[in-house]
């Protein structure tokens, strides 16, 4: 349960300015240390923190519609979402209620829900591979490492020391880029100052260029996040499951508000479902 | 040289290790019927070092069907081999002494089922070496953890309870420590068989529970009873129900195969009627569940009925599974004209146990095949050879310990008395 | 006592209970596990102390920040290519290429790593030093000189501006070859256009201050001129509550800035240029127009030539232009309407979807619909840029006196890498005998890959200088390391479109090959070896040199290197300064007509030679704003579709090759069972050539074929095929070779009439299902 | 008869004396083999007294032990902190370990320490935290490292080719640091001191 003196790291994605580049996703992978496997086509052995998926409204030439969809890990917290009067109102207030999805099923403790901060870690070396947080996770937000990473010759060279390269047979996915507060965090403890909004941004919302992707605390009114969440515009993937995720969502386009929060018709479930997204 | 050679019916003469009172074939023709199962190991054994050197990469899961085969199977079996808890607690502890002369069986089944498991969770896991985590870093809240501890520690429980019948082996028991330990074993069993009871219900409950408590996934998630979903009691169920099916399929088969009779009918019709009851609750509560997962469920999670179903994983196989492996045997059970019939009832058990089957396979294979994100592809799922290889094991490892059990065990007490010549 | 089996067996059972009551079980147990978080084939990367260091990617013009560890032991490698948030033009974003352009930095595995002498019978490669190399080099081409053959060397560079294109094209002039060619870019384009219009070479578009922008077709948020730059101004046309900014994009598929545009007008392929008449047309009728374009020169007729308006009110009907570009009327006058209507409106020209230097007179026609708005020099309009001040090498030079390998014949100088190529191959005027490829890796760029590939083959010797074993080095006699980005000195200078100059510089950041020199660094080794003439004309002892002597009046040299960048400081607003003949904006363009005037000789010739050229219309429009059937609708005979490419940045565009990382985000609508390349069709086209979706077929031009996977688009117009650019390598690791096809493979390459730079935006071409 | 089976009773009573004889010797073969086969040893590239140094500077630990400005912990020093007060042109004494120290210094090349506090690859440790927030001294974890005269041959583990200083020398490895630096013993303290013990703090 969330308490005054804990923050909420959440992040905000304009979906109207996201231009599908890719330039989060490979940030992400460059600030991380992704490996890049003989056949990346196979996507669902490839993996992609960050994946950006494109969308369209399905008709026909010439109505049709894209919009592209970034999906990292959404750092659920699972539980009835709360309402203002309860305090914190992105949080269930029940701590007992409160199951994140992947977190709650790991048997061996290699992933967790810091109340401290709100993110869910994921720690490969404790990590057994059973896969089971990769069932449970509705946003397929977290891969596995079904092959060791081939790494040419001299490209580790390129690897960032901050992030632990994986083994192969663990599970792996989005940290919201936590080695960054930890360094944020390195730097307080030396000088005494406090981890500002700028100090600690993760390495997709800087690469974004068309400023698509905001982050920061949820909880805090002088965050840009804050504000962003309470438009009307805003919505979450999957509402409707009662993740209770931290990855807000802001679109104009009413087809993108529904199609992302399964306000599905029964047609419609069936065409997505079949045709599959691009 | 030669002398040796001459000896050496002698030699493999293995006549004193049989159970009193019985005839078994001959050593040779045994080692034929061997050649089957170790065959079978030996494709397991090249599977799993593939797997276990180059890594799950072996195999066609992937992000999306993150369980596969080997999860399937491990299910089913260890639904399957839920006749041995089951039919030990109707002995031991309910008193039921009717079940005697099959429960040494169910046990060995059990046993069978309950390693094999093992054997394969440990190739299933990305890391086996770190395997042990789940004991050392338990989370408490993961129904997973439930089903390793259980599991293990029933697997433990199994061995003791095999333990007498290895030691009331002809030979064996001659030794007079091993006699005598196997008489106390004996009289000490009702506390193993309440230990057995108590935790294999536990992990039948938890490996439903695996899947009833994944709330983002609606096709798996049920509703809570007390701090347990609703697939909880609904894989106990079905898990006794299959089980007695299965051991007694198990040892109508051994009749076919060796040609004699080893329990009287009656033990089988009191297994079928068993079976049957308890199939016939099962059945009245997953009708419950499905409706109310239909109903209340799958509207709560923003999804419909008919998107849960697509080919090849249609609702052919909920009709199947409900339908023909569900209701159908369990009022083929409950009359008692099919379980007088052999062949009948025979077939009745075996729907059962496709039914328990497919019910593993739909909540591992089809929760999975469901994609959760509106915009996601479906994806279907066909194993490897390594994978199919694996899967095996259990049928090959099963097919051994049986076979060996057979010849050398006084597995089934009435053997002697129904087959004297 | 007696030491029979059951005392052995209990000592046995004790000594392994002992065993384990100690604590190896566990220990092993626990090492064996702690080995699996530790297995010696992962990397575990050295720590130390980060620094960054500001840079300029010459690939994309973003301003980026390279990342650097100091580790203890390992020394100093960058781990991260970010964006610079204190560049103006970038802003702290960053693009997928240049983020992940470490992959391509320290792959060792695609990186030239020495000198290197093939040997072209055996294909054995040997590894040379870099004396016996230069002597190579520098003995080919003084011999080709001694014996009066130096025109018959062709050297190809990927940009005529930086530093490296200037001193090749000293290093070859000096020589005494006129043939010298660069990727073509829109920048010539626009040149050419601003030139004829308002005698202004550099122009740009004030989009992040438009509220109304109108795309003619050109890619904007795949990788039209500065892409970070462009997005930032993107984002600023969304907004909340409401978007403060309207994008409409007119081009024929639903593609990225068509899906994120406010309105899509889907036109037939090739018609945008049409359109943008259209517009002034109803512009004019409706008389919402800045009516100081009336006093522009040639808006009335003349003596002897019909007026821009004329023609418009000739050609340019609304209803009939429409219908041309299949587009309803009711829309086209929406958007104009809104168009004129708006504050701050601009018409944007680029390049085409595959990335060619766009069609000069579609280029004109956006200018006068620019002018149209009245939005010269205003805030959210055209805007002209501040010349780059940046100085010459050195004296001019002599021309060559042989004439080039094509282009002789034109009225102004082109860049036209595939004529010279084609002209090479024929022999006409003459053939080559030596190819020197420097950097750009045309062999896979093209523009016509095959016929690149073709001159390199038939070419008696072959220089790849390159940081890469790409394409061209492959058919290279001799290979040269040269440096990547991040490791030697160059420089860029401003991205088209852009609406302030801006300029970079990048400099030796990290050493990822010690054996790289820069590519300026081997041409002036070779002048040195050379001597008189070609030394004489490259007084500079290292490309730092030349740089610091070309950037002198942009301040301190060593500042500037680590600023990275040079960039305008205001955008130019106000009436813009026309330096044509008229001294006003010329709708008749002057320039353009006395040019062509003179080189056909007299006024008679002129048709002829307008009609040589393949410009239709003749001397009536030559010189006007106006649209021109694009060559390849004429193709369209039988069931032949046109073929266009889709770029994105999550591949390239010339250039660099795409990336590991860029392969990995590749979606299934581009790259698809593991090597497949994938195309998109209509389905109403699919199912009139009886395809399906996921078909293997066969996309044939004259050119070459490309295999593919057929995607069933419904954003795909119908009478088309949809053709990723940029993938289909042969080099560059397993990570990227051999995955898709190469679309400039297929692609037609023309010259566009009048500018005569090589154009390749439509394809003419056949689909059918493939075999096996 | 009676002697039979006295006999019988003797040997029984023998026999389990042999039993527990080997439990004894097989627990002592196991203690015994343990860090025996597990550990090698690795010769430092030469002799480094660190009290000789504690004496000659003014910051303690901290005077080559640095912090970066942006609060990450320079651990062991590079080459060019030795040459703030060491030069290359000066020759030190004869000790051998000062010869080769020079070589180093001569070449500009880094020193191969090998150390013994080091972590595995997945541990983020902030130091700041530790040293400069909580205040804790150097020596909680490292001992009297620093008042050592010589270095101790480095042990490794042979199969996770970690220090040996991280599980510790004591034969189940139950102490605490300084003798020990195992993951265990970062959580204790956290726990006792109410520090957050999520598993990101550390992990990275």
């Amino acid at each position: 349960m969330w308490r005054k003196d804990q923050v909420r790291y959440g992040m905000v994605i304009d979906v109207d300015k996201c231009t599908g580049c890719g330039a989060c996703s490979v940030a992400c992978m460059s600030e991380n240390n992704v490996g890049v496997l003989h056949d990346e086509t196979d996507k669902i052995k490839s993996i992609t923190w960050l994946r950006v998926y494109q969308i369209d409204n399905g008709k026909p030439f010439p109505d049709t519609e894209v919009a592209f969809f970034p999906r990292p890990c959404m750092h659920c917290q699972g539980g009835e979402s709360g309402t203002p009067g309860q305090g914190f109102f992105q949080e269930d207030t029940d701590p007992d209620a409160a199951h994140t999805p992947c977190v709650s099923v790991c048997p061996a403790t290699a992933t967790d829900y810091d109340d401290a901060t709100g993110i869910v870690s994921q720690i490969p070396t404790r990590c057994i591979g059973c896969r089971y947080c990769v069932a449970a996770c509705p946003y397929h937000a977290r891969y596995f490492n079904w092959y060791d990473v081939p790494w040419p010759k001299g490209t580790p060279r390129a690897l960032s020391p901050f992030v632990s390269p994986r083994m192969r047979g663990v599970v792996e996915k989005c940290t919201f880029c936590y080695p960054r507060l930890q360094q944020a965090k390195n730097k307080t403890f030396l000088d005494g100052s406090e981890v500002g909004e700028m100090d600690y941004q993760t390495a997709c919302t800087e690469a974004c260029p068309s400023g698509a992707i905001t982050f920061g605390q949820l909880q805090d009114p002088g965050h840009k996040v804050h504000k962003l969440i309470k438009t009307d515009h805003a919505f979450r993937m999957l509402e409707k499951l009662g993740t209770n995720p931290k990855v807000y969502y802001t679109s104009k386009r009413k087809w993108v508000r529904m199609l992302a929060d399964n306000h599905l018709s029964q047609a419609k479930a069936a065409k997505a479902a079949a045709s599959g997204g691009h | 040289m030669r002398r040796w050679l001459d000896d050496l019916p002698k030699y493999a003469d293995d006549s004193s290790w049989w159970p009193t009172g019985t005839t078994r074939c001959r050593p040779e023709v045994f080692l034929l019927w061997l050649g089957l199962p170790l065959t079978i190991m030996a494709y397991f054994t090249v599977s799993a070092l593939l797997v276990l050197v180059l890594g799950l990469n072996q195999t066609n899961m992937n992000d999306y069907f993150a369980f596969g085969v080997w999860i399937v199977v491990d299910l089913a079996v260890i639904a399957l081999g839920a006749g041995a808890f089951f039919t030990s607690f109707l002995n031991y502890i309910v008193g039921k002494t009717e079940l005697k002369p099959i429960v040494n069986a169910a046990v060995l089944i059990g046993f069978i089922c309950y390693t094999g498991a093992i054997l394969m969770l440990g190739i299933d896991i990305g890391q086996p070496l770190r395997g042990w985590f789940g004991f050392w870093h338990a989370n408490v809240h993961s129904m997973l953890t439930e089903v390793m501890f259980c599991i293990t520690t029933y697997a433990i429980v199994l061995c003791i309870e095999i333990l007498p019948t290895v030691l009331d082996n002809r030979r064996i028991g001659k030794v007079p420590e091993f006699g005598t330990f196997s008489h106390n074993l004996h009289t000490i069993m009702i506390v193993f068989a309440a230990a057995g009871t108590f935790l294999s219900f536990f992990h039948q409950g938890s490996l439903g529970g695996m899947f009833g408590v994944l709330y983002a996934r609606p096709f798996a998630f049920r509703g809570h009873l007390g701090i347990w979903p609703m697939t909880f009691f609904l894989f106990i169920m079905s898990a006794i129900a299959a089980g007695p099916s299965f051991t007694t399929m198990c040892v109508m088969i051994t009749e076919k195969i060796t040609g004699k009779r080893l329990t009287t009918h009656k033990v089988k019709m009191l297994m079928g009627k068993i079976s049957g009851w308890l199939l016939l609750v099962y059945m009245v509560a997953k009708s419950a569940d499905t409706l109310y997962w239909a109903h209340f469920n799958l509207p709560a999670a923003g999804v419909t009925f008919d998107s849960m179903f697509h080919q090849p994983y249609g609702i052919w196989l909920m009709w199947l599974e409900l339908g023909v492996c569900g209701w159908l045997p369990a009022l083929m059970l409950l009359t008692p004209r099919v379980r007088e019939s052999y062949g009948l009832m025979f077939v009745a058990m075996l729907l059962t146990c496709i039914g328990v089957t497919l019910n593993r396979f739909i909540f591992t294979i089809q929760t999975l095949a469901l994609p959760v994100l509106p915009f996601e592809k479906f994806y279907a799922y066909l194993p490897t050879w390594q994978e199919w290889g694996i899967a095996s094991l259990v049928l090959g490892h099963g097919l051994l310990i049986f076979m060996l059990a057979y010849r050398y065990l006084p597995l089934f007490p009435q053997e002697p008395e129904l087959n004297q010549q | 006592m007696d030491w029979d089996r059951r005392t052995f067996v209990k000592f046995a059972v004790g000594a392994v209970i002992g065993v384990h009551a100690s604590p190896l079980i566990p220990k092993l147990m626990d090492d064996s596990t702690i080995w699996t978080q530790n297995w010696s084939w992962v990397p575990n990367p050295e720590g130390g102390g980060v620094a960054y260091a500001r840079t300029v990617s010459p690939q994309t013009g973003t301003g980026v920040l390279a990342k650097i560890v100091n580790s203890r032991v390992a020394g100093e490698r960058a781990i991260r290519v970010e964006g610079d948030p204190d560049h103006p033009l970038s802003q702290g974003g960053v693009v997928p290429a240049d983020a992940s352009a470490l992959q391509l930095l320290y792959n060792e595995e695609i990186r030239v790593t020495s000198p290197m002498l093939r040997n072209r019978k055996t294909g054995e490669v040997m590894r040379i030093t870099w004396s016996e190399a230069l002597d190579q080099l520098a003995g080919n081409l003084s011999e080709l000189a001694k014996s009066g053959k130096a025109h018959q060397s062709l050297a190809l560079a990927p940009d005529p501006s930086d530093v490296t294109g200037r001193i090749l094209s000293r290093l070859m002039h000096s020589l005494g070859s006129p043939n010298t060619a660069y990727t073509p870019t829109p920048r010539e384009t626009m040149a050419l256009a601003g030139v004829f219009m308002m005698g202004q070479p550099f122009l740009g578009f004030d989009l992040a201050n438009a509220n109304y922008v109108v795309s003619f077709g050109t890619p904007l948020l795949e990788g039209f001129g500065a892409p970070v730059a462009v997005r930032q101004a993107y984002a600023k046309w969304r907004g909340y509550p409401k978007n403060p900014g309207t994008l409409v994009q007119i081009e024929p598929r639903a593609s990225v800035t068509a899906g994120q545009a406010d309105e899509w007008l889907p036109c037939k392929a090739g018609s945008e240029g049409a359109l943008a008449l259209a517009m002034c047309r109803i512009m004019l009728e409706e008389g919402i127009y800045d009516k100081s374009i009336e006093s522009a020169y040639g808006f009335d007729d003349m003596k002897g030539f019909a007026g821009f308006k004329s023609m418009l009110m000739k050609d340019y009907d609304r209803n009939k232009i429409a219908k041309m570009a299949g587009i309803p009327l009711a829309k086209l006058i929406k958007i104009t309407l809104a168009f004129a209507k708006a504050e701050r409106a601009v018409a944007v020209c680029g390049p085409g979807n595959s990335g060619d230097p766009g069609r000069m007179y579609d280029f004109m026609a956006v200018l006068a619909l620019n002018a149209f708005k009245g939005n010269l020099g205003k805030p959210g309009g055209v805007l002209t840029q501040q010349p780059l001040p940046l100085k010459a090498l050195a004296g001019d030079i002599a021309d060559p006196q042989q004439p080039p390998l094509a282009g002789g014949e034109r009225p102004f100088n082109v860049n036209n890498v595939n004529a010279m190529a084609k002209a090479a191959l024929a022999k006409k005027p003459y053939g080559i005998k030596t190819l020197i490829l420097c950097g750009g890796n045309f062999v896979f760029n093209g523009p016509q890959a095959n016929v690149m590939h073709e001159l390199a083959r038939k070419t008696p010797f072959v220089v790849a200088i390159t940081p890469y074993l790409d394409e061209s080095a492959a058919v290279a006699d001799l290979v040269l390391p040269s440096t990547h980005w991040l490791e030697g000195w160059g420089d860029s200078t401003t991205p088209y479109g852009s609406p302030v100059s801006s300029y970079g510089v990048h400099r030796p950041l990290v050493k990822a090959v010690p054996q790289a020199r820069d590519a300026g660094d081997i041409l002036l080794a070779v002048a040195q070896r050379l001597g008189g003439k070609v030394a004489e004309a490259l007084p500079f002892k290292s490309t730092e040199e030349a740089l610091a002597k070309r950037s002198e009046d942009l301040g301190d040299f060593e500042e500037l290197a680590e600023a990275g960048s040079w960039v305008q400081k205001k955008a130019i607003y106000g009436p813009p300064k026309f330096n044509t003949p008229s001294g006003k904006l010329e709708l008749f363009s002057m320039i353009l007509h006395d040019l062509c005037v003179k080189q056909a000789g007299s006024a008679d010739v002129l048709e002829n030679m307008l009609a040589y050229l393949g410009v239709e219309g003749g001397a009536k429009t030559a010189f006007l704003p106006h649209w021109q059937k694009p060559a390849a609708w004429g193709d369209l005979k039988g069931n032949k579709l046109l073929m266009q490419a889709v770029p994105s940045l999550r591949t390239t565009w010339g250039g660099d090759a795409i990336t590991p990382y860029m392969v990995k985000i590749l979606p299934d609508t581009m790259l698809a069972e593991q090597d497949k390349l994938v195309v998109e069709m209509n389905p109403i086209t699919a199912k009139a050539l009886h395809l399906n979706d996921g078909d293997l077929v066969q996309v044939e031009s004259e050119e070459g074929s490309l295999t593919a996977k057929l995607s069933v688009y419904a954003g795909a117009a119908p009478g088309m095929v949809f053709v990723p650019v940029g993938l289909g390598h042969e080099a560059f690791g397993f990570q990227v070779a051999g995955k898709g096809m190469n679309f400039n493979n297929a692609a037609g390459v023309t010259s566009d009439p009048m500018s005569g730079m090589p154009i390749w935006e439509l394809t003419g071409v056949t689909v059918k299902k493939a075999r096996g | 008869m009676a002697t039979h089976q006295q006999a019988k009773k003797q040997r029984s009573r023998a026999d389990w004396l042999l039993l527990i004889l080997g439990v004894v010797l097989g627990s002592a073969f196991g203690f015994w083999i343990t860090p025996t086969i597990l550990y090698a040893e690795k010769p430092q590239p030469f002799q480094f007294d660190h009290k000789i140094h504690l004496e000659q500077v003014d910051d303690g630990c901290k005077s080559c032990h640095t912090f970066r400005e942006d609060g990450s912990f320079t651990g062991i020093p590079d080459i060019e902190s030795c040459k703030e007060c060491h030069s290359a042109d000066e020759a030190l004494g004869e000790d051998p370990a000062e010869k080769e120290f020079m070589k180093y210094l001569q070449a500009d090349q880094p020193i191969p320490w090998l150390v013994y506090s080091r972590q595995p690859d997945c541990v983020f440790f902030s130091h700041a935290a530790h040293s400069e927030n909580a205040g804790f001294e150097c020596s909680r974890c490292h001992g009297d490292h620093g008042q050592s005269t010589s270095l101790r041959p480095y042990e490794y583990n042979r199969i996770t080719g970690y220090s040996r200083d991280i599980w510790g020398k004591g034969p189940i490895g139950l102490s605490g640091p300084p003798h020990r630096m195992k993951m265990d013993d970062c959580a204790k303290c956290h726990r006792e001191n109410g520090v957050n013990g999520a598993c990101f703090v550390c992990h990275k």
